[in-house]
């Protein structure tokens, strides 16, 4: 990990930069002036409170919304993400916090959908054993991938939604909280995944609210907070300081409990003794 | 003389209900006089509720089910020509009824005259305001006609503007009335009395539906008196206006009448007979009933005397005192 | 915990610092250009696509605007106006009611045989037929709680059922007159208020809104929440009444308000309360948006169901009842046609979703008055049947293209 | 991960413990079983219900039953069913078509005077007038995709505006006659099939289920997945011909079976395969489930809805034109009346979704055969039409009621 | 922590049991044989791979599924959950892990949805005020309350989810997942709430795949695998145990993942030194 945190700017191409990017919905500025890079072989994690903007970011990146202002420029030129298309033709795969699957179709569907094999007649056999094979690579634990997405528990759907974004050959790859209802099996192979994929030199956006998680992969940790950058870290930055620049405060919800529990297992302890 | 008949199936296809007569006058009336003159047949009803293919289907249906003679009012007079090859290929006899099938002779025609109705209805309209000394002026009247996709209403329209053409009243405005709906006849004519307002000296209504929306509309926007209004069909409550005044004129469509002769040539044609024409309409022999027009002075006559409605029927309730001032009792 | 209340600001919402605020009459106004520029509308739209509409028949004929003609508008639109306001109740729920049009003719055919010929007072025929409505909408309701029938389904089977019952019961005579002086007919003809009347009711709204919005910018103050300025509320109230007695003042020119069309504005306005300030509207609301989160949160879906389906067929046996007395007549007709597709287009065109969850009571009188105009304006022009449903069918795409516009935008601006 | 793959069983979808799975012919049988039970029956309610229809048609009125009057049937339902198949890939993608029945009457109209009038070439006339319905379609996508107008309100002004257009090319003659005895007549009217084609074709299914159930199995099993049994592919496919093989036999004791109905149920199965069997059909259902998620599956959903509107025109636009060569006219009247609801309803009681994502080519085709099925067998009663009408709706009802019924299982079973 | 595992079975009164429960969508079996106790005053996690079947358990108890087999006693007396507003009534209060919020309604509906304070005029203010307090006791951060669901960030919406299931008196509260998409501070208030649900005597059922928030306030963690108990433990288990139970082997991937890690860093170090 240390190896990584001593280099302030990877070494990789630029794939992607943001200068000061906006969106308001309304009434409401979700982002107001980001700036932010991805750099080839790199693990940019984003983090911040609950509204913080970061699926609004990743949407922005994705083609879902369009930013109120500011720009983007990806692999040196500049670029205007009008739809989601756009932004899969140019190889920004996106694995969205909502899943984003269609619960009618089934699990094989579902991971080729928009990529089906052979348009004018479907090679069903071919993307059943292609989906097996990336579903068995994330360890999942699916009964059949013959059944609508609609009876899947909420970790396998994640995973299938995971599963289709392996499915292109995209340049950079954007995590809204991918492993948030996974199980622990699961969340160990898409941290080695995302390893992987770091190591065959595509960029990677994560985000997570779990911070052991953001600190075993990733190389540059950008905190978001009320929609504005606040502060950039390393893996090395300690636990206080993290929650620190994402709550906004020292004194927050997470140090508080921290210190109770500290003081009360000392209590109990001394009781014990 | 060759054989009567004693046991055929004979088809009676009505189209619509739009007009309350083919359930009400011309079925039972078909089926009493079938009864009379054969009571081994068996006659089998249906009514395509304006619906072209579905008359289609009905047709093809009684032929399935054996029938020798088929009575035809068709939706569509021109749609019916394939129905007449059709049957005529199979030896079935059609006998065209209420409206003509022009461009392919039927065995028969028995019908009432749309277009004469028409004519008869804006004639006796006419001639009621001349009576009246009622000048044109800057005035004139409204044309309210059926359905703009009904065949029938085309005749009775063609027939109406025969009658006012040449009368020296002008027509004001005129209407098509979708699906014969007589709220939407009443919506138009409150829209012309708003633009019209006096100058509206009468109205034509092709049937007594969509005359009583007109009257409606008259009475809602207070208009008193209620310029003569005419209608057709002579249906109760049509007559109970012209009793009460508001109503003036409809057309007495024994249809019993027409039906039995109906069933006359049918009952001839399936006995290999050849049944006495009157007329040639469209290349088909044909017997052609005039009906008559009623207003509240033959209203006793036309209606009462020929137990076509029963004085109990009419005269309900409000209507009891008009039916007295026209001698009903 | 004592913390986070600590450095909140001192009003309950107010403390996003993302969020722009306005305040003031100036706040008040602004805001709404805001809104207009972000088109966030309601049902603005409508309202402007309707001004083009009434502009382009007024210059076709002068007509149209004389305030006897706008006077029939509104009897017209009353009719039908109720049957579509049932229509919302099952639309807001997601589910539909075919049959409305065949209810509303049965209902109607109902008054007149038990009225007319049975002999039964007006009011208890009246009863009755809306009753029998109701029991139409409980076996819908029934098909779809018990078991699962589509109310697409079961509705359309209604359509055709029903239209049977009215054939029947008007099978021996056809049509029925009801009688012209009676005081049914009165009301669907001629009955107008008086004039202090309908100014009188003008003015409610706007001193209801004071009052409420008073009571309100008290009780959120108390609370430590934001609160209208008092200064906006009284902007709005006045030109509410404004344009309200404006108008009253016009339709007074000649016959006045119909009795009928204030009966409509009343349901309307009833409706739109119980939809939107009762736990009922609220479950109705939350059952449209997501049936299965609302059955989890302890609704009882099916109660609610019932309930859509039932007002909405007592509703459209009350449209009936009034079309027979602005028809002075119940004839085999009545309910056919295009009742049922002018009734949910109302709703629609209003604004109210087909999808559920979306929608309010204001959308059945906003849009019968749009397909009114409509078909108002072209009474009053001569025109061929083929031409005047070409124009129908672009005017009221028309009307909507404005409306759709907006909502575009609305997108765009992530206010969907 | 090698470690995964090593205690993975053989198969690569056989792995989870949880899933009971039945294998051979007896396992066919009682999985068959097992989803009867649980309510998993797919279009089998449907079937079961139009066998009671039948069942009580036939007892009521033998004819009913007659070849003949069967054949009569698959006329009728070809014309309908052909417009109920474009409505079902409006309702794929959760939208809807209110127009068809116009767009089907304006296409016979046209035909009537391009052909008939104009002296054009049949085939020419027929090519534009389906040509021209797809105008429309291309038209109600583009208000869709660009001003985001909701289907129902822009067909509905469609369904107005083409009534007139219709009205107006038949203006001064009313209706047209197309020639009796033209081959296109002939097709609507006469044409059946030579006994040994429809015996050929009715064996066709069952040969392609056997060449690529083998097909299958063989890729399946190389590929490392389960595999049906080559045994109970076999039973299907010899259960499917023998039942078809019947159904022909029957008919060609009396006519046959009509060429229009084979091109029906050509098209059907056409647009199955495109629906279940290629990107296109998968994108369809896609946007339909989700139209969001489609999107950003890079799927280009404007795309999507402008061919799901287009299609719909063109097939009502040829179902029309099917109508005038099976009417020999086209008329004023083509395409109104129920027409609309009769094509949406077949699709729905076929089992298509009215809000998208679900359905099937096949629902048309067993929806509308349902709603020829109560229309013929009525024809055989002596029926006032106030009886009708409430016995249409009943039996409509009942014949749903099942399909229901089966649903409702179908969700205790979790299901859904 | 150490002060509860010692005693096996906890003081308070046994609200909730399960006898053999088990559940079948079709073919899949989704729950087989399961028994669970939970006591007043007692927090229960329940642990499990992806698709263990610990939604389908809570959704059988909340009253929107019903057992294929099986016996539920809630507080010594048998009953049958046959609708969510039966288990409501009983006091079980639930947040579902799918949220289950209707999207066209504002934040404050949602929450009283179904309580709604004065129903046939409903009292805006008060239950605004409400709404807020229940939010800020959870370090929310929603823009306005008055905004429809449809446009609250995922973390948002857990946080109304939670807030909703506050506003009754239960005596059973089921949570599938409450911390998934939280913030981290977020997810220390909801641990503190849990803490002070407990003490006021109620029992708790808590699902998670994150180890330490489950150690940190369980009392009890019972571990299901593929739709079967598989073990309860207790929070000193070590972390190796539970995993080892969660995904059925001693070998799986987050013991993989760690070892390689461990491996991987020791190098480093090495290289390093
Ligand atoms: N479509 C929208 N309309 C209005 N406001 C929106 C919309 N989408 C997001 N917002 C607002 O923007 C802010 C940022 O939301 P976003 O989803 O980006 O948060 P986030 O950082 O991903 O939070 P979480 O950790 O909870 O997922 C929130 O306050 C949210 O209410
Ligand atoms: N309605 C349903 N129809 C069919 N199968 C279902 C249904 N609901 C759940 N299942 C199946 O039951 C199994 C258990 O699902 P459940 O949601 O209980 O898992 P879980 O333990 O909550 O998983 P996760 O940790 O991913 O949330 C899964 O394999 C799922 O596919
Ligand atoms: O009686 C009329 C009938 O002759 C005509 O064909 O259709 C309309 C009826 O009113
Ligand atoms: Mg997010
Ligand atoms: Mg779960």
């Amino acid at each position: 990990m240390t190896d990584i945190s001593d280099g302030a700017v990877p070494s990789g191409e630029l794939v992607l930069s943001l200068r000061g990017v906006s969106k308001n919905f309304g009434a409401v500025s979700a982002l107001t002036d980001i700036d932010l890079d991805v750099h080839a072989g790199e693990v940019v994690a984003l983090v911040g409170d609950n509204g913080a903007g970061k699926s609004t970011l990743v949407k922005i990146l994705a083609g879902v919304h369009q930013p109120t202002s500011g720009t983007v420029t990806f692999r040196g030129a500049p670029v205007t993400l009008s739809n989601p298309s756009t932004a899969l033709n140019l190889g920004i795969a996106t694995v969205f916090q909502d899943l984003a699957l269609c619960e009618n179709l089934d699990v094989v569907a579902n991971i080729f959908l928009g990529r089906e094999l052979n348009p004018l007649k479907l090679d069903e056999t071919a993307m059943e054993v292609k989906a097996w094979t990336l579903l068995n690579e994330l360890s999942a634990r699916i009964p059949s991938v013959r059944i609508p997405i609609a009876s899947l528990s909420g970790g396998q759907r994640q995973t299938v939604a995971i599963a289709r974004s392996l499915l292109l050959e995209p340049k950079l790859i954007l995590l809204d909280e991918p492993t948030a209802a996974l199980g622990v099996a699961q969340t160990a192979e898409v941290l080695n995944l995302i390893e992987r994929v770091r190591d065959r030199g595509l960029g990677v956006v994560m985000i997570s609210h779990n911070m052991e998680d953001v600190r075993a992969v990733a190389d540059r940790i950008v905190v978001l907070r009320l929609g504005r950058n606040n502060g950039v870290f390393y893996p090395d930055a300690s636990n206080q300081e993290l929650v620190g620049a994402i709550t906004g405060a020292a004194d927050n919800s997470v140090s508080r409990r921290a210190g109770r529990r500290q003081a009360q297992s000392d209590i109990t302890q001394e009781g014990q003794i | 003389q060759s054989a009567k008949v004693t046991d055929a199936t004979v088809a009676f296809l009505m189209p619509d209900q739009a007009s309350t007569r083919y359930e009400q006058h011309d079925y039972p009336g078909f089926a009493a006089e079938m009864k009379k003159l054969c009571p081994g047949c068996k006659v089998i009803y249906q009514n395509a509720d304006a619906d072209a293919s579905r008359q289609q289907q009905q047709f093809n249906s009684v032929i399935s089910q054996g029938a020798k003679a088929i009575v035809l009012d068709p939706v569509d007079s021109t749609a019916a020509a394939s129905l007449v090859k059709l049957a005529q290929s199979q030896g079935v006899k059609v006998i065209a009824y209420d409206r003509p099938i022009p461009s392919t002779p039927a065995d028969f025609y028995v019908s009432f005259n749309n277009e004469g109705i028409g004519k008869a209805i804006a004639d006796s309209l006419v001639q009621h305001l001349k009576s009246l000394k009622i000048e044109a002026g800057d005035g004139g009247l409204l044309q309210i006609n059926g359905s703009p996709t009904d065949a029938a209403a085309g005749l009775i329209k063609k027939g109406i503007h025969t009658g006012l053409d040449t009368s020296g009243y002008p027509i004001l405005a005129e209407y098509d009335t979708p699906e014969w709906a007589p709220p939407k006849a009443q919506q138009w004519a409150s829209g012309q009395i708003t633009r019209f307002g006096k100058k509206i000296l009468g109205v034509v209504a092709a049937n007594d539906g969509t005359g009583g929306g007109a009257i409606a509309a008259f009475k809602a926007a207070g208009v008193d008196p209620v310029p003569p209004v005419t209608g057709n069909d002579a249906t109760i409550a049509a007559l109970q206006l012209i009793v009460a005044g508001d109503q003036y004129n409809t057309i007495s469509k024994p249809s019993e009448i027409v039906a039995a002769a109906a069933a006359n040539v049918a009952v001839q044609l399936l006995s290999g007979e050849t049944p006495k024409a009157e007329t040639t309409l469209y290349d088909t022999p044909s017997q052609l009933f005039i009906p008559a027009v009623v207003t509240a002075e033959n209203l006793k006559a036309e209606i009462i005397d020929k137990k076509i409605v029963t004085a109990a029927e009419l005269c309900t309730g409000r209507y009891a005192e008009g039916c007295k001032k026209l001698g009903i009792n | 915990m004592t913390g986070t209340i600590k450095q909140a600001p001192p009003l309950l919402d107010r403390s996003d610092v993302r969020v722009k605020h306005e305040t003031g009459i100036g706040g008040t106004v602004s805001a709404f250009f805001e809104r207009v520029r972000s088109g966030d509308l309601g049902s603005l739209p409508v309202v402007v696509g309707l001004a083009i509409i009434w502009t382009v028949f007024a210059s076709l004929n002068p007509i149209f605007l004389s305030s006897n003609n706008l006077v029939n508008l509104l009897f017209d639109a009353s009719t039908v106006g109720v049957i579509s306001l049932g229509i919302v109740c099952v639309l807001m729920v997601g589910e539909i009611d075919l049959s409305v049009g065949s209810i509303s003719g049965f209902a109607s055919a109902l008054v007149g045989t038990l009225w007319v010929n049975q002999g039964w007072p007006v009011a208890l025929a009246i009863v009755a037929a809306v009753a029998v409505g109701g029991l139409f909408g409980c076996l819908y309701a029934l098909l779809f709680n018990r078991l699962g029938m589509p109310s697409f389904v079961s509705t359309l089977a209604g359509l055709l059922a029903v239209l049977g019952m009215q054939l029947y019961v008007l099978g021996s005579t056809g049509s029925i007159n009801l009688p012209y002086g009676s005081p049914v007919v009165n009301f669907g003809q001629l009955l107008v208020m008086p004039h202090y009347v309908s100014y009188t009711l003008a003015a409610i709204p706007g001193i209801v809104m004071l009052v409420t919005g008073f009571r309100t910018i008290a009780r959120r103050r108390a609370a430590n929440l934001s609160a209208p300025s008092a200064g906006s509320i009284i902007v709005r109230a006045v030109a509410i009444t404004l344009v309200l007695e404006l108008i009253v003042f016009y339709l007074n020119q000649d016959r006045g308000i119909p009795w009928m069309f204030g009966l409509f504005v009343g349901l309307v306005m009833t409706m739109s309360y119980a939809l939107t300030r009762t736990k009922w509207g609220r479950s109705m609301t939350a059952v449209g948006g997501n049936r299965e989160a609302a059955r989890r949160a302890g609704i009882n879906v099916r109660r609610i169901y019932t309930s859509a389906f039932v007002l909405c067929s007592m509703l459209a046996a009350f449209g009936g009842v009034l079309a027979a007395a602005r028809l002075a007549s119940a004839s085999q007709q009545a309910g056919t046609g295009d009742v049922n597709l002018n009734a949910i287009a109302a709703a629609v065109i209003g604004g109210t979703s087909l999808f559920g969850g979306r929608g309010s009571a204001y959308s059945a009188l906003l849009g019968i008055v749009v397909i009114q105009s409509i078909a108002n304006g072209l009474t009053l022009l001569d025109l061929s049947s083929s031409l005047r449903y070409m124009i129908t069918g672009a005017v009221l795409a028309i009307a909507v293209i404005v409306d759709s516009l907006a909502r575009q935008s609305r997108v765009s601006h992530g206010r969907a």
